[in-house]
């Protein structure tokens, strides 16, 4: 088990640490990380077999958790630049031949890589952390259904990890459905309302949609490079790789350039983009814990890991990054826009969730992989927080979430914690300078006007920036800042009950609530908000802390290693499989900044197989401008600048002159703007738009379907199973009765019979 | 054949009355008695008249055999016919028991009255 | 002379029975006249044993020849008369009581004496023995007028059992029709004899099938043989001669249905299997099949038997009756083993034994459900004669109220439907192997669907004694008092079950039976006036 | 056959306990059938449950008795005389293929005793002694090695089910026996010609009229090895119809799948299970052990064609699913969508085709077993399997609850559960097997494509037959959402009763509102088999190694040989088997 830091220490002490293949090994501590939350899993079954009514599955969750994020560490303290392979137990061992590609092999091996190990930090950390809040959360759910959240929260975990450290791409499908799974336990949490159920069918459906993309991606990669294993496929992916550097596509079969663009239908699914995005707003009827792990920091940046983890197949396509890309950036433009319009703010950072994944793949298309990843980590962190900060609020509100009944709340006692977390990730999300945010966006937009072609995205991007400051900061100005004003939400009078509602309690909050609205601060004599407690503010202040420090990350830099820009975050994937310094990066680097201080990090042990520079056999590549300067140097002030705006037109129409919660002077302006405003506000009927083309017409045909079986098939079996019965009535009256008849019948059968062969056979 | 037959007839020194009347003659006959026998079978509805076309069925088969007989110039078809005859007196005792009895029951010998089974 | 009849032992043993049961069935005795069937019992068994030893070709017996009835086919003739010996062992207790119960009643009662006028045991029995005679004699027919005279001595005794077999209009129904129709078939075949006579100039059949197998076949001959087989076709109750049989299985009782279905069918299959085997399956492509025309007759025949008979079935609601056009559909399946013939000469292969085996599974298994429906009967109100069981109505939970009967009838119909592992499965399965030999798919495909439709009305049969609750008018159906029925029936479904297991003994039988001397019947002898026809 | 094959056993040996292992796993379910039919009525259940326990204990030792070393090769041979005349004997030997069949079987035997044991209360010793008889002829099919004990054993199964679904069955309960019962029997009608047409084809017989009777055989491994050879295309084409015809309807296959859902509305819970668990793979056990080998060539040449039928199979069933409200006829046709699935994998011909085809004949009896227990508990509690009539049982049963999710993601083919691992398979395979990989569109001339296999079949097919996965999960959580989250709804509670009310209700009869013990024990070895499977399928990955790659290699040789090859292998088959007589 411990043998793993005398290898690591072993790899790095060897001369030219480039090796070819990555070191195997056989089990080790790595494993231990997966066997964690396995074990927080099963005592969270058997506590909730003896129904056990404390806080133990919580904080024996966080125990577990907290124990493989300092495995994770500990693997990060020890990495060297060279992947690692931990072969675990076997689970498919197909063999029909000994040649190449006559083998299907998917162990539970992991595949240590940086890229690995930085998804694992903050996966493992956040799920701590969040663990952590959520022992507080659903406390009212104690003895309920405190175990089944814990239970499932466990099995994310697990199934995340295998996601991220499977040396497979079946373990990753494990991982991706797996996730999948708690996503849809989750979101159905509270599974007695019936909005919870049909959104946690919604998101295991839409899941589904993109995973036959990834199955058939897998099928695809197997049959084209003879095995689903990452060293493999990236061995046997070198010759056209090298065709790719030297431009020749044509040289890469058409199937070979499909693989990415199905592995990217899958990405989309599960990270929420176009067109399978519909789902996650969708998810946030789970509880907040849940969408603040899985549906905003995790694993809907499974997608991106995955496109991170196959970026040399991507690169041998001409048409799969560009298609991620603009479909990153599209996402992110439509998002927002739906985003501007809700009123709800867990919807809100919904949205924005499913925005701010599109600018990780637009950053992806944009051959910055390095600044996707790094969006990845920055926006896990303030994403997290700000969804625990919302949590916070419907917690306390009873499951208020409307921002038009939620008002000035750093106003009232014990909401000073909540309103500084709020005040830390919206910022971080508008792209407010030296936030994290500020950072990891910059690069992204920045490569994009790098990168030839790309320059629209990077327009789109950069609008979008703006879009995000403003309905940030009008969650910000309406609900914290402000004249104080709440109502409760419809949770009040079930607070100590369960969560979940039948449809008719519904309807019976419902009309409390109008009741009460016709007396101004009707709650007011009734209602008392409860303030977080400590584990909830500890978390929170954690989250700030770590999002506002994390802008740090763009100083840091590894040691032993050539400083990359952007910090650490992307040396510690440039040492992975989604290496890829942009060629145009590199011209940037040489020419803006004159910093030699990195060369190709191929010579610095980045493994052989990473398709470092396309650039540098093509040395005549032009890199982008963004309006004629260096779009690196430049983002720092324009971004900042478009957040700025965005910021300031939020204050001037939602803090400015504000005095109730319900109306803002954005309201007034609404009408200018025709019926767009209203299209937003119901998503731009996309959902719709799917209820009708996809779903009633499949709807109809499966009744058709249904209709036919019985009938048609059903008809015909029936049909032939009458034969006998309608040919036994039809000769049936020879059977008179009566002997002349039979007489007859006899004589006329035996003429005919006699006729018959005789013309049949005698001439 | 029929020409042939008569060759051979006129060969084995029969009258020329004789040799005009061939197995085909009799062969006629016989399939005539067989129909007529079956076609009284199926029109009449007395039962012992449809008796009796039995009969004159089984005696048509009967004068087959004897014009075969003759033909092939051996006893074995004779001989059969004493056979058919001896079975069909059987038959007629049983069928005139059976006729009695169905008598008694429905005072009627009409075929149609007896319809009750079928289906 | 007696070397000469030496072939016939069984038939005499079964004749001096006869004898002595037409006496003893008028005793005034009631013990004497209770012994009669046991007569007829021991007369049976030593007819089988008779059979089994002494008849030419059996093991121990001299080889067949000439001079001791057929050569087309005999090595059948011992199987065949020890079969028929056994299954009629069988028919037997189930024909207890059938005839005179209500006059042995009185006379047990004292109300009345004895009057030899009003008995029928003796007719009954004698006729029974008279009938597995002319059944016995149908084996070994070497000679048309033989087969003529056979045939009818095994068809109109049972004529009149028909009628005597129960006291109601309907027994006199079925027996007219029987009657009349009997009479017109055996006309048809008689007339066939005629023209085959007519064409070879002689009635032995040994030496038609070598006059066949000389030269082609005249169209004469052909008609003659088709009119043969089309009145044979009435026997085994086959399109287009099967309009009488559900009339007459309903009317009779259900022991005498029974018989119906073995006798007489078993008669027409032997007769049957000896006129074809007279052409032989030397023609066809392959040199092993029957001539075109044949053939093509006794294909439609049996499509159309087997199709018909089911699809008959399907449609009543009477179970006898049910039965009747299943027996029908019988005659169809074993037709094709007819067709098939005899292959390379083994148990696979060979169509006649199969047919032979088939007729033995089939005998066996039908006394299991007409003994069921024997087994039980409703007393009628009027005190006249007691109903059979009759209406599928009344079999309804039988295995609960009369569990012997009920589950006779279950096991039977399930042989009968051809399921494994029971015999009905085991006689069906020859079929099909020697029908798929001799390249006869289609027919067998046909036979496979056909057995298809029969599960309709088998499960219905097996379904309302097993799985339906009791009707309500189930509780008045009391037992027959006659346990010999019973007896039937159980050994009946008992031999379905243990003969499965033990098939292989009666199927090394059936495969020597089988046996079909191509070669040896064209050494025979023609006789003299044959050869004087040839010459001129 | 390898070399390997143990030899059969000869009567010089005596008597050896492993030459009856195969007889006694099938004799002791039918002596306790026949115990329990003449026992006294209240021991029935008990003698049943201790019948299929003792058939569960043995057909455990057998599986530590197997050499799973050496799984292409039948073990545990043995060859009663039975019928020489028609060459049939009683042949029996399993491979590992029958091997983990019967081990299905024997698992689902004590737990279909116990989910019957409150809801059969009437006329139980019929009941209980059908039931194992059922048993023992399913094990029956398993351990054939000769056609015609095979197919004895297979129709056989016939009519336990028949009396099971018409006497223990639902409203509809008649005509879905007969109907089941009818549509089955006449494709096995058919199948048997089929089988008997191989059999004539590989007779082999000296043309000697009066000798040579028994001649033919029915013994499976030398037909198996004769057929390739002694079949041509045309015949081979028919066969494959013929048998076809009787298997599909077993499977069933799309056109021929009506009988299914009737049958499983109708019939109790465990018939039900055993329907799904075991009948429906006696058709493509049929399939893989007969139609395949049989026929090889046209199996090969009308892939595509059967490939088609059972996409059409997955999705079809799987739209139909989607608008049932009835529970059972959902699960039903959810069969009919998965076995699509298993065919479709066999089709592929290929490794992992056959391995996953084979894995899903275990994974959906263990799954689709589980949910209709699952769905026969509600049922015994409520009386109804209408998705309109209850909703939200989870608050009410959560044991319950939690199985049926478990159940339900199993069948949905989750990773980590055993479905993915059989589903997957059959996808890949199918996505695999094709010629075109690397030619024409598929890609540039020369290119390397180490991971394809040959075979008719291709990405289309694994694409559009993995849009049934996605049905699969649509029609599998609406049940899901509707039935088990939601609301609480109970029949009988309508009007204004929801929740609330739920204390008042009475619980039907007996039963506890949440499984009982007894329940829950005959659910948790399926759990936990679904979960060892899916999480550690390598076990049978390993077992069924030899078997698979035997008929790869064998559809190999064909399809690099042609068709004539085989008569060498023939003589040489029936050689061994003269030898070791």
């Amino acid at each position: 088990m411990t043998n793993l830091l005398s290898n690591f220490c072993l790899a790095s002490a060897a001369p030219g640490a480039a090796t070819l293949s990555p070191i195997l090994l056989g089990p080790s501590e790595a494993q231990l990380i997966l066997a964690l939350p396995i074990i927080g899993l099963l005592f969270c079954t058997l506590c909730a077999i003896f129904r056990v009514k404390s806080k133990a599955p919580a904080f024996f969750t966080v125990a577990c958790l907290a124990g493989a994020f300092a495995l994770v560490v500990r693997l990060y303290l020890n990495k060297t630049g060279t992947p690692v392979i931990t072969s675990g137990f076997e689970w498919f061992f197909l063999e029909w031949g000994d040649g190449k590609g006559q083998r299907l092999v998917a162990n539970f091996s992991l595949y240590l890589d940086s890229l690995t190990i930085l998804w694992m930090l903050f996966v493992t950390g956040l799920a701590t952390l969040i663990a952590l809040y959520a022992s507080e959360y659903m406390a009212g759910d104690l003895g309920t259904g405190y175990c089944r959240f814990f239970a499932a929260f466990n099995l994310f975990v697990f199934s995340m990890s295998c996601l991220v450290m499977g040396d497979n791409l079946l373990l990753l499908f494990l991982g991706w459905e797996g996730v999948g799974l708690c996503s849809y336990l989750l979101i159905g949490y509270f599974y007695k309302k019936p909005s919870a159920v049909e959104a946690a069918k919604k998101a295991f459906i839409m899941n589904r949609i993109g995973d036959l993309g990834l199955l058939m991606g897998i099928g695809l990669t197997f049959v084209h490079f003879g095995s689903i294993e990452y060293r493999d496929i990236f061995h046997a992916a070198q010759p056209y790789i090298e065709a790719a550097k030297a431009g020749k596509y044509n040289e890469i079969p058409f199937l070979v350039q499909l693989i990415p663009v199905l592995l990217a239908i899958g990405a989309f699914g599960k990270s929420a983009q176009i067109p399978l995005y519909v789902w996650l707003p969708d998810a946030m009827e789970g509880p907040t814990p849940v969408s603040a792990l899985i549906h905003a920091a995790t694993m809907v940046t499974a997608g991106v890991y995955l496109v991170a983890r196959m970026y040399p197949l991507f690169l041998l396509s001409e048409y799969a990054l560009p298609l991620v890309a603009w479909v990153g950036a599209l996402t992110a433009l439509l998002a927002a826009t739906i985003g501007m319009a809700q009123f709800d703010i867990k919807r809100i950072m919904a949205y924005s969730t499913v925005s701010q994944l599109g600018y990780m793949f637009a950053g992806l298309g944009g051959l910055s992989s390095t600044g996707a990843a790094f969006h990845v980590v920055t926006h896990a962190f303030f994403k997290a927080l700000l969804f625990l900060a919302c949590g916070a609020i419907m917690h306390g509100f009873a499951g208020q979430l409307d921002l038009r009944k939620l008002s000035g709340i750093r106003r009232l006692k014990g909401w000073g914690i909540v309103s500084f977390g709020m005040l830390v990730g919206c910022l971080n999300l508008s792209g407010f300078p030296f936030t994290s945010g500020f950072f990891s966006k910059d690069m992204l937009i920045g490569s994009e006007f790098l990168t030839p072609g790309m320059a629209p995205i990077g327009w789109i991007l950069l609008f979008t920036a703006g879009l995000t400051a403003y309905y940030t900061f009008r969650v910000f100005f309406r609900v914290i800042v402000g004249p104080l004003h709440y109502e409760p939400g419809d949770e009040l009078h079930s607070a100590h009950d369960e969560h979940g509602h039948g449809g008719e309690n519904h309807n019976e909050h419902a009309h409390v609530q109008d009741d009460h609205q016709h007396h101004d601060h009707g709650h007011g004599g009734h209602f008392h908000p409860h303030a977080p407690g400590w584990a909830i503010n500890t978390v929170l202040l954690t989250l700030s802390v770590l999002s506002l420090s994390a802008s740090a990350l763009n100083f840091l830099h590894l040691p032993n290693q050539p400083h990359i820009e952007g910090g650490i975050v992307p040396e510690l994937v440039m040492e992975s499989s989604a290496a890829y310094e942009s060629p145009y990066a590199r011209h940037e680097a040489h020419e803006g900044t004159g910093d030699g201080g990195h060369e190709g990090p191929d010579a610095h042990g980045t493994p052989s197989y990473v398709p470092t520079a396309i650039a540098l056999d093509d040395p005549h590549a032009h890199a982008g401008t963004f309006l004629g300067w260096n779009p690196h140097a430049v983002m720092f002030y324009v971004s900042g600048a478009v957040g700025f705006i965005g910021i300031f037109v939020a204050f001037v129409l939602h803090y400015v002159g504000r005095t109730t919660a319900a109306t803002a002077k954005a309201d007034a302006l609404l009408p200018m703007l025709g019926p767009i405003p209203g299209w937003a506000q119901h998503k731009w009927y996309v959902d719709e738009f799917y209820k009708y083309s996809i779903y009633w017409p499949l709807i109809i045909l499966a009744n058709l379907c249904n209709l036919f079986d019985k009938l048609i098939i059903d008809g015909i079996v029936r049909l032939f199973g009458a034969i006998p019965r309608w040919i036994g009535n039809t000769i049936r009256p020879t059977q008179s009765g009566e002997l002349h008849g039979y007489a007859a019948g006899m004589a006329a059968g035996v003429a005919v019979l006699l006729f018959i062969v005789f013309i049949l056979t005698l001439r | 054949m029929t020409t042939e037959f008569t060759a051979t007839l006129a060969q084995a020194g029969y009258p020329a009355a004789f040799q005009s009347i061939t197995l085909a003659h009799y062969l006629f006959i016989s399939g005539a008695m067989f129909s007529l026998g079956l076609i009284g079978f199926l029109t009449r509805r007395n039962l012992i008249i449809m008796f009796l076309c039995t009969e004159l069925m089984f005696q048509a088969a009967g004068l087959a055999l004897v014009a075969f007989s003759r033909f092939h110039m051996n006893m074995t078809g004779q001989s059969f016919v004493i056979f058919i005859v001896t079975v069909a007196a059987a038959e007629a005792a049983m069928a005139l028991a059976l006729v009695v009895l169905l008598f008694r029951r429905r005072e009627s010998l009409d075929a149609e009255e007896w319809s009750e089974l079928k289906g | 002379m007696i070397g000469r009849l030496a072939f016939l032992w069984p038939e005499i043993a079964l004749f001096a029975a006869t004898c002595v049961v037409m006496v003893m069935g008028l005793s005034r005795s009631f013990s004497v006249r209770k012994a009669s069937a046991w007569v007829c019992g021991i007369g049976l068994i030593v007819a089988a044993f008779l059979a089994a030893t002494t008849t030419p070709g059996a093991p121990g017996a001299p080889a067949p020849d000439a001079a001791h009835g057929q050569l087309i086919l005999p090595w059948m003739v011992p199987f065949a008369k020890s079969m028929i010996c056994l299954v009629a062992l069988l028919l037997l207790p189930l024909l207890a009581g059938t005839v005179d119960r209500a006059e042995e009643a009185r006379i047990a009662s004292s109300r009345a004496g004895f009057n030899p006028l009003r008995s029928n045991r003796a007719e009954f029995y004698s006729f029974f023995l008279f009938s597995i005679t002319g059944l016995l004699l149908v084996a070994s027919a070497d000679n048309l007028i033989w087969l003529f005279l056979a045939l009818e001595l095994t068809s109109l005794p049972t004529y009149i059992m028909v009628a005597i077999s129960s006291s109601r209009h309907r027994s006199q129904e079925a027996a007219v029709k029987y009657f009349f129709l009997g009479a017109m078939g055996a006309a048809i075949f008689l007339y066939g004899f005629a023209l085959l006579y007519g064409a070879y100039g002689t009635t032995n059949m040994n030496a038609i099938a070598a006059l066949m197998r000389g030269g082609t076949l005249s169209t004469l001959a052909m008609a003659g043989l088709m009119l043969s087989l089309l009145g044979l076709c009435f026997k085994i109750a086959a399109v287009p001669m099967h309009f009488y049989t559900a009339d007459v299985y309903q009317g009779a009782s259900a022991g005498v249905a029974a018989m119906l279905a073995f006798v007489p069918k078993t008669a027409g299959f032997l007769a049957i299997l000896l006129m074809v085997g007279m052409v032989g399956w030397n023609y066809g492509p392959s040199g092993a099949s029957l001539p075109d025309s044949l053939r093509l007759l006794l294909w439609v025949i049996a499509a159309l038997t087997m199709t018909v008979g089911n699809v008959l079935a399907i449609l009543q609601s009477s179970a006898k009756r049910t039965l009747a056009y299943s027996s029908i559909a019988h005659s169809g399946y074993m037709l094709v083993g007819v067709i098939a013939g005899p292959g390379d000469g083994s148990f696979t292969q060979n169509g006649i034994s199969a047919v032979l085996f088939y007729l033995l599974a089939y005998g066996v298994t039908n006394v299991g459900t007409f003994a069921a429906l024997a087994c039980v009967e409703r007393p009628s109100a009027d005190g006249s004669e007691p109903r059979e069981l009759d209406s599928f109505d009344d079999l309804r939970g039988l295995c609960r109220t009369h569990p012997a009967a009920g589950w006779m009838m279950v096991i039977c119909s399930l042989s009968l439907l051809g399921l494994p592992p029971l015999l009905g499965f085991f006689g069906k399965l020859p079929l099909f192997t020697s029908g798929v030999a001799a390249g006869e798919i289609p027919l067998v495909i046909v036979l496979g669907l056909n057995s298809a439709i029969a599960a309709f009305y088998y499960l219905r049969l097996m379904a309302y004694p097993l799985l339906e609750e009791p009707g309500v008018r189930s509780g008045e159906l009391v037992a027959n008092p006659f346990l010999a029925r019973r007896l039937a029936g159980i050994l009946s479904a008992g031999g379905v079950i243990s003969l499965a297991v033990f098939a292989n003994a009666i199927m090394k039988q059936t495969t020597v039976a089988g046996k079909y001397p191509a070669a040896a019947v064209a050494s025979t002898k023609a006789e003299p006036s044959l050869t004087a026809a040839e010459q001129r | 056959m390898q070399n390997a094959a143990t030899p059969i056993s000869a009567a010089a040996a005596g008597f050896q306990i492993q030459d009856w292992w195969l007889v006694l796993l099938m004799a002791v379910p039918l002596a306790f059938s026949f115990i329990i039919a003449f026992g006294a009525p209240h021991r029935a259940r008990a003698t049943a449950l201790f019948g299929t326990l003792v058939a569960a204990a043995l057909t455990t030792v057998v599986l530590f008795q197997f050499n799973w070393g050496n799984g292409a090769a039948f073990q545990f041979q043995n060859r009663i005389a039975w019928l020489p005349s028609l060459g049939i004997s009683f042949s029996m030997g399993v491979d590992s293929v029958a091997m983990l069949l019967i081990a299905l079987t024997g698992l689902l035997g004590p737990l279909c005793v116990l989910a019957s044991w409150t809801a059969i209360t009437d006329r139980v010793r019929t009941y209980y002694a059908w039931l194992l008889a059922l048993q023992a002829a399913m094990v029956g099919v398993f351990i054939a090695r000769d056609l015609i004990l095979f197919y004895i054993c297979f129709e056989f199964t016939l009519i336990p089910m028949y009396v099971l679904i018409s006497l223990y069955g639902s409203t509809n309960r008649k005509r879905a026996a007969t109907t089941f019962f009818l549509y089955t029997f006449t494709g096995s009608m058919i199948a048997l010609a089929g089988l008997v047409y191989v059999a004539w084809v590989n007779a082999g017989l000296p043309k000697d009229a009066f000798e040579g009777a028994g001649t033919w055989t029915f013994d499976i491994a030398v037909l198996q090895q004769a057929a390739q050879g002694s079949l041509t295309m045309a015949q081979q084409s028919l066969v494959l119809l013929a048998l076809m015809a009787g298997f599909a309807v077993k499977v069933p296959l799309f056109p021929v799948h009506t009988w299914l859902p009737l049958a499983h509305t109708e019939a109790p819970t465990a018939g039900s299970v055993i329907l799904a668990g075991v009948l429906l793979k006696l058709g493509t056990y049929g399939i893989y052990r007969f139609a395949l080998p049989f026929c090889t060539g046209a199996f090969i040449q009308y892939a595509p064609f059967l490939a088609v039928l059972c996409i059409i199979g997955i999705l079809y069933g799987g739209l139909i699913c989607w608008v049932q409200t009835d529970m059972k006829k959902l699960v039903a046709y959810s069969s009919v969508a998965h076995l699509g699935f298993c065919v479709l994998g066999l089709v592929a011909l290929n490794t992992a085709g056959i391995q996953g085809s084979i894995l899903y004949m275990i994974n959906h009896g263990l799954s689709t077993g589980a949910l209709f227990l699952c769905v026969g508990f509600m049922y015994e509690r409520y009386h109804t399997r209408s998705m309109k009539e209850v909703g939200g049982l989870a608050s009410k049963m959560p044991i319950w609850a939690t199985f049926m999710v478990f159940f339900v993601m199993a069948s949905v083919g989750l990773p980590g559960l055993n479905g993915f691992i059989s589903e997957f398979l059959c996808i890949f395979g199918t996505f695999q097997a094709s010629d075109t990989w690397g030619k024409g569109v598929w890609g540039s001339s020369g290119a390397p494509v180490p991971g394809a296999t040959p075979g008719n079949l291709g990405p289309w097919y694994a694409l559009i037959a993995g849009l049934g996965v996605i049905v699969a999960a649509m029609y599998l959580l609406i049940m899901v959402g509707k039935v088990v989250f939601g609301p609480l709804r109970e029949p009988g509670a309508h009007g204004d009763a929801h929740g609330s009310h739920g204390e008042s209700h009475d619980s039907p009869g007996h039963l506890p509102a949440d499984l009982t013990a007894r329940e829950i024990t005959a659910l948790m070895p399926l759990a936990i088999a679904c979960l060892v499977f899916g999480l550690y399928p390598m076990p049978l990955f390993d077992a069924l190694k030899g078997p698979v790659g035997e008929t790869v290699a064998m559809v190999q040789d064909v399809r690099e040989n042609g068709l004539n090859n085989g008569a060498a292998k023939t003589a040489s088959v029936i050689d061994a088997r003269e030898g070791t007589r």
